[in-house]
This record gives structure tokens, C-alpha cells and sequence, in this order.
């Protein structure tokens, strides 16, 4: 299946979004999530299912003014 | 103003001493950037979300040692809906409610689209979010905000990053003359301590900075002379500086000098 | 500047840490001029003289428990032969050879007459005073005092007592940019803590106010604030801060922001 | 005689200006003193005759700016 | 620019010469005003509506026989439908799809609303309107006036009545280069000639004024005057003026003057 | 001011119309220089002297030809003695008496030597020339010019050549306002047309301009806007502009317009 | 029948926008009308009724900025 | 003899400005002149005597500001 994530073109076999951020070995409590442009909060990964083609963000804390 | 009576800052419900809010964005290196913080004696600083895998995690850490409280931003949206998603992301990550909601206009000015801002601020209000504003001096937008639900606004000086100081006095002054009891926040366009000072004289209740202290020659020392500057604009704020006037007038009374016959 | 070389001013070899002077006159009473010397850190103050028979003492004995150096004026004198015999009026009483040249040359605006100024100071430097010449910002007139003998130089920012601040930025950032070797401190016109924020800022060494204190509503927070400011502009210089530019600049770096697209 | 002393005509009998400043009952150290606009040094006060129509300063510490 | 290529401006589809555009309130005298006119060179005048009943119609007959083309304004409106029935009314009675559009956001300041001010935008157009919206320097504002379908814009320089010149050049400065395209009168704030000489030099189309020339001493010269600026500032910003400089130049060059050996 | 009494100044006994002083320097060929003089209305040019073989005498016929009156200048000058016997040789070259005196005091910022001024000035009045010093905006030497003779003084609004416009509006309004019945021409650091109409409103008899016209994209179209300009601040200060107030007011009158309801 | 004419309360017998006009000794081409906010143009006039109650608005060309 | 003409050494022959003039080629009436920095009026040339080292300053119009 083919995903955008964070902005670049993604070959992923998660079928959901806790499998993705596993799959990327990013712990679960140190990111946020949006799928399609939404807000995914952490209670609803597992429940939140990737399909192909879908938008996926996944961020960190970064600086900023 | 006396010592029995401090003069505080009061925040959505939380209560600061310092008026300097910092961004943590473009020091020279975190440990330059935490001392910064240290030095300005700032207890709110300004986080943003980056993409997971650009970057290390130095600098949250060292965000988190420091103890000040994160106002998390909104920088770079360009759309309504960019921001209130991203204003959910920081909210989950960084467990505050506050977002520091920016809704960019123009990739050139990077000035507040402030219609996309108001209706973005009316969404997240609704949410349970406590928004800090970034807009203009326009007083309309300003009542639109405060209708919105926002109990704190943060004005410009000037475009980001331009540093020049307060571009439009007249406006400022009369922003801040008919929304006397609004907590605002001047952000965006200060390039010097004098430009900070100005604004705190004027009765803005705090200042928050970037691209002034962390591109400074040595930003430490430039976030101590901000911290100084603000306090020193507040003292006088609330000390009623003189009337600038004029004509010229004598410091010393010209009355009883020596040789002195009136002229 | 680091803790182990402490930022120090040289006057006529006398050294103090505090960049603000403060005149004495004008204060609503004696006690509100102590505290507020002692809240501005200033560690020299002016004073003047006045015909015996004319007021108290209080005043003077209050200025010598305050530890403050002096720095006798020769307001009020519109002639040279008279600034000339105040100065000396001045070394005697205040023993002290340190004197404030004011030569006025128009009642209204109450500026300087650089021809009188100067051949007084040329006199006065010859006769062993240390002259601090009360000047504009015109360069010429600062290098014949130059040459006059004096070795600090004070010139004013705008007419004494309007306290609208700088009156002309570029005559002033010129006058620093081409004597940057001369102590010079800045003297009169100044009304609030931004503006003596900026002079330091543009590199001027120290600053004398007397008016925006003493008048403002409350003089000893206003002290406070002046003295802030004056480190804060000080530190500033130091630290080198960012020019003015005319396009706006992201303080949040952009590539990595969510939802990041070129535009 | 009749002097101006500090702007103001003036009637004494003081003969020099030491004796002017006994006469006035004003500490020698507390004050500066002038004479037709030249200065009178301390040390040299009571060398310094008064004349009729003399113009005399003598001046104390004021606040000043 | 030639004498065979006239100078135009095209204002949705009507050529005119003059760039000098008056209102026609508070002048001391029907006369005065109609000799205003007339000195000045105005080709467009605004005008506005009142209730039947409270005045003459000695003006509107001289507003006629001037040949000036009518501009009639919204002045009052303080929301969209009173802004949007006004339109109507105004484009009946005078016979013109024009309207300049006001829907004002603050009885004290009297600036644009801009959210009520897009919206009656969007309407007017809609109904085939002309429409000259009175707006501020918001570049975000000005996107969506065009979106909406003025072809025209009327930008402040500062609160109408003020006379105080440009409030933000830097604002009005980065609009004019943002929308290079547009055509752009600026309205309100201006007080003396050389405030319009000023928008004119920044590259705006036309200047509209009405209290600096109403209120003066002597209306009809006054007019007269700023006839002259503005075209002295259109061509100015034709003929491309000199950037101003930091350091002194000489005029007159220096190699080959009598005595001149370099410094 | 009206057709039966036109506005004349006189410069040493001399009538004029025109307000506006143009130099020669500069100009991209004679051709423009010439053309520029008849677009600007100058009736008055300034001119300087050369080492004799280092150019041609087209300028110099061609400034004859244009029938406009020759003001030469001392530039270059530093000394008093240069800038006497630069005036001696003017004065039997040109056949006037006329002579803008120019003692230069620093190299960098070409600013007047006041000291020098003074006394060149004093020499060539007693010798029969009518002066006209380029000095500052100090009252002082203004006084001081006026003892030695002069009946016209040209202070500056910035240092030459760097069209940046009036430096310190305060001291220029500030010397008009104590010199009334002085004719004064601001000569130096214009840039722009709405510089030359701010002076003039301000009251200012004239402006000499160089630079700002030579240097002009298109000089011609320059000239004829300064002329314009100069007119337009002239009527306007005849006409008696507004004053610049803080308060918004309504240009059309609020009362009887449709839908009004008292705030 | 009490209506608002011009923000002030008027007593009128006009049943119609145009009659009122009438009623007002106005040249129906000298004014444009509004009622209840909303205008009403000249040729809807005779057929605009007029109630209880109603804002009527009859405005002229005035001074302008 | 060697004098300095308008700031360049130069030889000359003239024993006067006014010789010096002819020998530059220059008509008396389009240039005015100096001698070591005092002014040297046009009737008086001929009777101005040049000596060695002389500082010579001929000039005419040139552009000025």
C-alpha cells in the first residue's frame, strides 16, 4: 500500500495507524497524528485504518517562535 | 506598585511574574537557547510541530528541564483547517490547551490572514482550547476575537522577522486605548530592547520575542537586556512617564542662579 | 562582556558601573529624590548653585549621605564670562573639578550656543577643570571641543525638558559612528525608558536625565526604570543586535512543519 | 555703601567681602562668592575690598539637572 | 511618459486626468466648494446621501453643473445590509453603478470592518455595482476585495478626519508592491499636500480627500495645492526618484575645485 | 493671495517667482541640465568653479543661454581662507555678488564648519558680497550669520546627497518659528518632491535642490515635479492646512444620514 | 396609521410607498426609498404597501467625503 | 622656474600671472586666479610678479550644487 507520509511518498504493509507508527519505530507518546488532514489522537490509532493513497502526519516538538 | 503588591501577569487562569515570552526557534545551539531562557527570566516559551525523523530530541528535553511553560504555535498554517489540526496535534503532545494560533496570509509578509484566523479561533474556542491569537492592530478583528472567545490577543508590531519596531504607533496606541482590559501580547517585528520597552510603556501587558535574541551577536546577553527592558517598560507604564512636549523647558530652576535677570 | 571583566565607564579616570546620571531638581520632595537615586543605581547626580538666602540645605545635605558623586552644572549661564565664574564658584564649593558646561543660547529653545560652549570649555580645560560640555549632536562643534581639552562629551538628544526622545537618529548614530573613541553621554530631551534604551543601543556610553524622573508620577519607580533600561540598551550594544530588514522572515523554521507544501 | 548682592540693591557696611559674608551670618564654607562677575577665590575674601555700586554674588548648593 | 502618451487613469472603465479626487462635505460655503473643485482639477467628487428633510438642494444643483462625475460613498453605514440598501438607493438616485463603500467597524476610530465590508463587497458586485471599498493596508483584506470583484481599491493612510499623513508607510509601501496591478486610490488621513505627494511617489493611482481641503484656511487654494502635489508626486514616481542614501555625496564634484587635495 | 498680488520673493533685493533653486551638477548630458531648468521654472541655478583645462565651456554657455540668475558656491572649501578667495574669484568670474558660501567641516558627512561659516561670512559681507551660508538647523549660527550680515541663510534638512529628507522636522520648525521675518531656503538632503512641499509648508522661502533632480531616472520630469511641489507646499502654507489631531472624524456628516440611530 | 419616517414617528394616511411621497410633497425623482431596511426602487413604489410599524427611509443627494 | 599650477607642478617662463596666462593660452576674461591662496583680481596680473614654488589657482565655471 502506498501512503503519503509527512509529505513524501510511503510503501507501508500497516493496515492501521499504530501499526505505521510501530512499523516506524517512533514511540507512541512522543508524536501526534493526523490522517487525511484530521487530528488522530492516540486513543484512536488502532482504530484508525490506512488505506491507499491516504495523507498521514506524524509529528515531534520542535522549536518555534 | 509596591513590594507587598506584586504586579503579575494572569494568563487564561495562570499566573506568571515575568512579561517576556520567548520563541525557541534559530539559536546558535540548545544550550544557548536554554540559557537564554534562563537569562530573560522568561517562564513561557513558544514550541512549534515539526515532522517526526527531521530533527533529534535534544532540544524538547532541554525545554522540559528548563520548567518554563510551552505555548505551542500554529507556525506555518495556511489554511483554517491546517490549523485547528495542528492546533489538536500540539494539544495532544504537548497536554496544554494553549495554542498560539497563527493563520498565515501572505508567504511574502507572513501577515495574519485574519479572517481565516477568527473563524480558526471560533472552531478551537468551541473546543476548549485557550487561544492566543496572532493578528494585526486592527481593532475590528480584535472585537471579532474577543467574541470568539479569546481572552488574550497578541498584536503585531511589525512582520515577523523584520525587526524594524513598532511600524504603526498610532495604531498600537490606539488598540491598546479601546480594549483597555484585554490581556495583549505584542508579538512579531521587535528588533531592539528599546522597541520592547516602547510597547510596554504604551501598556501592552507582555512581549514575546524570537528572532531578535536568537540571531543576536550573543543571544544570552540580548535575552537579559530584553527581560530588563521589559520590566523597565512596565515600571514605567505604571509610573506615568511625562508628556512629551514642545517647548523646551529648564531641569534646573532658572529662579535664584547667580547672575541671573530675566530676559 | 563576561562576569570576570566587568563593564566598567571612565570618567576623567574616575570609574562607575552605572550608566545613568541623574539630575536633582524637580522632585515633589527631598525623601522622593534620595530613594529615587538610590532606585536608579545612578552613582553621580548634578547639582547647581543658587543665590545664598534662597532655600534650605536639606537638599544638599541629603545629596552627600547619598554617596553620589557630583557633577556641578553652570545652568542658567548665557555667557561665557558667567559659566566661566560659576565653574569656578562650582570647584570650590563642591570640590570637585568636574563641571557641567551649559552656555544657552536662546531662552526658548534653551540650546546650546556652540561658540560661547566651546570657548568656555577651552578656557575651563586650561584652567584644570574636567569638562563635560553640554553640546548638539553637530560633529564639528565635537571636535572643537575635542581639541578644547574636554574628554567627555554630552550631547543632547532634543531640547531640555520636551522628553520626546531623539530628536534627529541619524545626526546621533552619525556623531557615535565618527568619534568612537569618545566617552559621551547623553543629556537632555529624553522622556522615557525606550528612548534611553535606544541611545545606548546606538553605542552613546551613558545617559543624564533629570525631568522625566523627577516629574514623572512616581519618580522612584520611574528611577528603577530608566536604570533598567540603561543596562538593557547597554547589553544590547554589547550583544550585537539584529538590523532592521525590510522583508519578513519565518522565526519557525518552515520545511518540517506539518502540512508543509512549497507554496 | 549700596551694593547689588545676588541681583538685589543692597545697604552695608562691610568693607570687605569676608566681613559682607559676617555681616550676612553665613558660614565662610558654605558659600561661593563672586565680585562683578569675576570669582573671589576663599583664601582671598577678606583681601577683597567692596566698593559702591559692587555687583556680589554669593551662592550656596541647589538642586539641579 | 510623453506628450503623446497622456498620463490616464482608467477607473472600471472611465478614463479620467486628474488624480485628485474631493469630497464635497463642510466647506464653508456652496461656493467655496464648487471654486475647490475647480482649483483643484477634479474631475470625481463623492457624495452622499441624506434624509429628505434636513437640508437644501442648493448643493446637489451645483455638484451638477460642475460636470464632475459623482462618486456616491456609504458614509455612516455600520453594517452590511444599511451599507448594501444605501448602495442601492445611492445608484438610483444618482444614476451611477459607483459606490464607494464604507461600512465602518468603530464609532471612535472609524475604520473599516473589514469582515462587514468583503461581505457587502461580495453583494454589490453581485448586483452589478461598482465598488470603490474604503479598506485599510490588510493585504489579506485586499485579496478578497478583488476576489470578491472590485477592480478598484480605496486603502486608508491613516483614521479619517486625523489629517496626520501616512500612519504605516511600510505597510502602505508593501501593499502597493504586492498588487502592483491594482488600481489604488488612497483615502482618508491625508492632511497635507505633501502626504499626497507621498502615497503618489510610493506608486498609488490617486489621492481622495476631503477635511484637508474643506477645513483649511482657504479652501479653494488649498485645493488648488493639492492638485499640484499630486501630480508632482505621479510624476515623481514616473521619473523614478533617487534612493535615499546613508552617507553624504558631494553635489558639486570635488576633483578639479580650487585648492582641493585629497583629504 | 489672489491674481492682483503675486507671491514674489526677494533674495538681496533681487525678484523672483519661483521658489525652487536648482544645481548644475551632475545631469547626464547639458542637454538635460537645460531642459530640467525650464521644467522646474528654476530662475536661479547654482554653479561652482574649476581648475581651468580640466573641461569644456558648453555648461557654461548654455547656462548662459537659459537666462536664469547664477548663484556660485564655495564647495569643496574647508578653510575660511580657501572659501574667501573662492568667493573673490566667483564674484569677478560670475559678475555678482552673490555667493553660497560653503565651508565644509567634515569630509565624511560634508557637514557645514559653523565656526568657519561664521567668520568666512563675516568677511565676505564686509567685503560686499550678499551671502548665502549653507549652514545647520542651530538658532546659535543662524543668529550669528544674521550679525554677521547675511539676509538669507540656507540650513540644511539633511546632509547633502542623501535624499533622505528633513532629518529633524522638530529643529526646522523649531528655527522657523524664532526667525519669522528671516528668508531662509532649505538646501540640502531632499530626495523626493514631498520633501520640498513638507519644508515648504512648513514656511520655508525656498529649496534648492541638486541631486535629487540630476540623479532622477528621468531628470526633466523630475524638475517640472519639484516645481510643482514647491508650489503646492508654498500655497498650502499660505492656505493654511489642518492640524494633525489623534481623533478620527467623520468627513460626511453623520447626522440625516440614512439609518442613523445615535451610537 | 403610525409609521417611522426618516427615524422619527409620523402619522400617515398613504397606504402606498408612493403615496406617502405624495403625502410628503416629494418629486418621486428627487429621492430614493427605502422600507424596512430593504430598498425599494421607483417603479416599485405604487405597489409597495405600507403598514403599522413600518421604517421608512426617503433620502436626497447630500455633501459627501 | 617651477611653480604649482592648479595643484600639478609645472615649469613656466612667465615672470608674471598675466604672462603665465597668455602662455597657458587662456583669455584673460574667462578665468579668475589666485596666487598661494589669496585672490589675484584680473586688473592686477600683470602686475603680479610669480616666483618660484608660487601656488597657482586659475579657474573657470564649472556644474555646482
Amino acid at each position: 500500500m502506498r501512503i503519503v507520509l509527512n509529505g513524501k511518498a510511503h510503501e507501508t504493509g500497516a493496515l492501521t495507524l499504530a501499526a505505521l507508527l510501530e512499523e516506524m519505530g517512533v514511540g507512541e507518546n512522543r508524536v501526534a497524528t493526523a490522517v487525511n488532514g484530521r487530528f488522530a489522537p492516540r486513543p484512536m490509532r488502532a482504530a484508525t485504518p490506512l488505506s491507499d493513497g491516504d495523507a498521514v502526519e506524524v509529528v515531534s516538538p520542535m522549536e518555534g517562535g | 506598585m509596591d513590594g507587598s503588591s506584586p504586579d503579575r501577569l494572569v494568563l487564561y487562569g495562570e499566573t506568571v511574574v515575568s512579561r517576556l515570552l520567548l520563541g525557541t526557534a534559530q539559536y546558535p545551539s540548545p544550550d544557548r537557547l536554554a540559557r537564554a531562557v534562563a537569562a530573560g527570566g522568561a517562564e513561557i516559551v513558544t514550541v512549534s510541530l515539526r515532522r517526526e525523523g527531521t530533527g533529534g530530541t535534544a532540544f524538547w528535553e532541554l525545554v522540559r528541564a528548563s520548567g518554563a511553560r510551552v505555548l505551542p504555535n500554529t507556525a506555518g498554517c495556511r489554511s483554517v483547517s491546517e490549523a485547528v489540526t495542528t492546533a489538536h496535534m500540539a494539544r495532544e503532545l504537548f497536554e496544554t490547551p494553549w495554542i498560539k494560533l497563527e493563520v498565515i496570509g501572505d508567504d511574502d509578509t507572513l501577515q495574519p490572514d485574519v479572517f481565516g484566523l477568527v473563524e480558526a479561533a471560533r472552531i478551537l474556542c468551541a473546543e476548549g482550547f485557550e487561544v492566543f491569537p496572532y493578528t494585526t492592530d486592527d481593532l475590528g478583528v480584535a472585537n471579532r476575537l474577543l467574541d470568539a472567545g479569546c481572552r488574550v490577543l497578541m498584536p503585531w508590531a511589525a512582520p515577523i522577522g523584520t525587526g524594524q519596531g513598532v511600524s504603526d504607533p498610532y495604531a498600537l496606541r490606539s488598540l491598546r486605548a479601546r480594549l483597555p482590559e484585554v490581556v495583549m501580547i505584542v508579538d512579531a517585528g521587535l528588533g531592539r530592547p528599546s522597541h520592547a520597552a516602547e510597547v510596554m510603556e504604551m501598556g501592552y501587558d507582555a512581549v514575546l520575542l524570537n528572532t531578535a535574541v536568537a540571531k543576536a551577536g550573543d543571544p544570552v546577553a540580548m535575552a537579559r537586556a530584553f527581560g530588563l527592558a521589559v520590566e523597565a517598560g512596565r515600571l514605567a507604564h505604571l509610573a506615568r512617564a511625562i508628556e512629551a512636549r514642545d517647548m523646551a523647558a529648564p531641569s534646573t530652576p532658572v529662579a535664584g542662579t547667580p547672575f541671573w535677570t530675566d530676559p
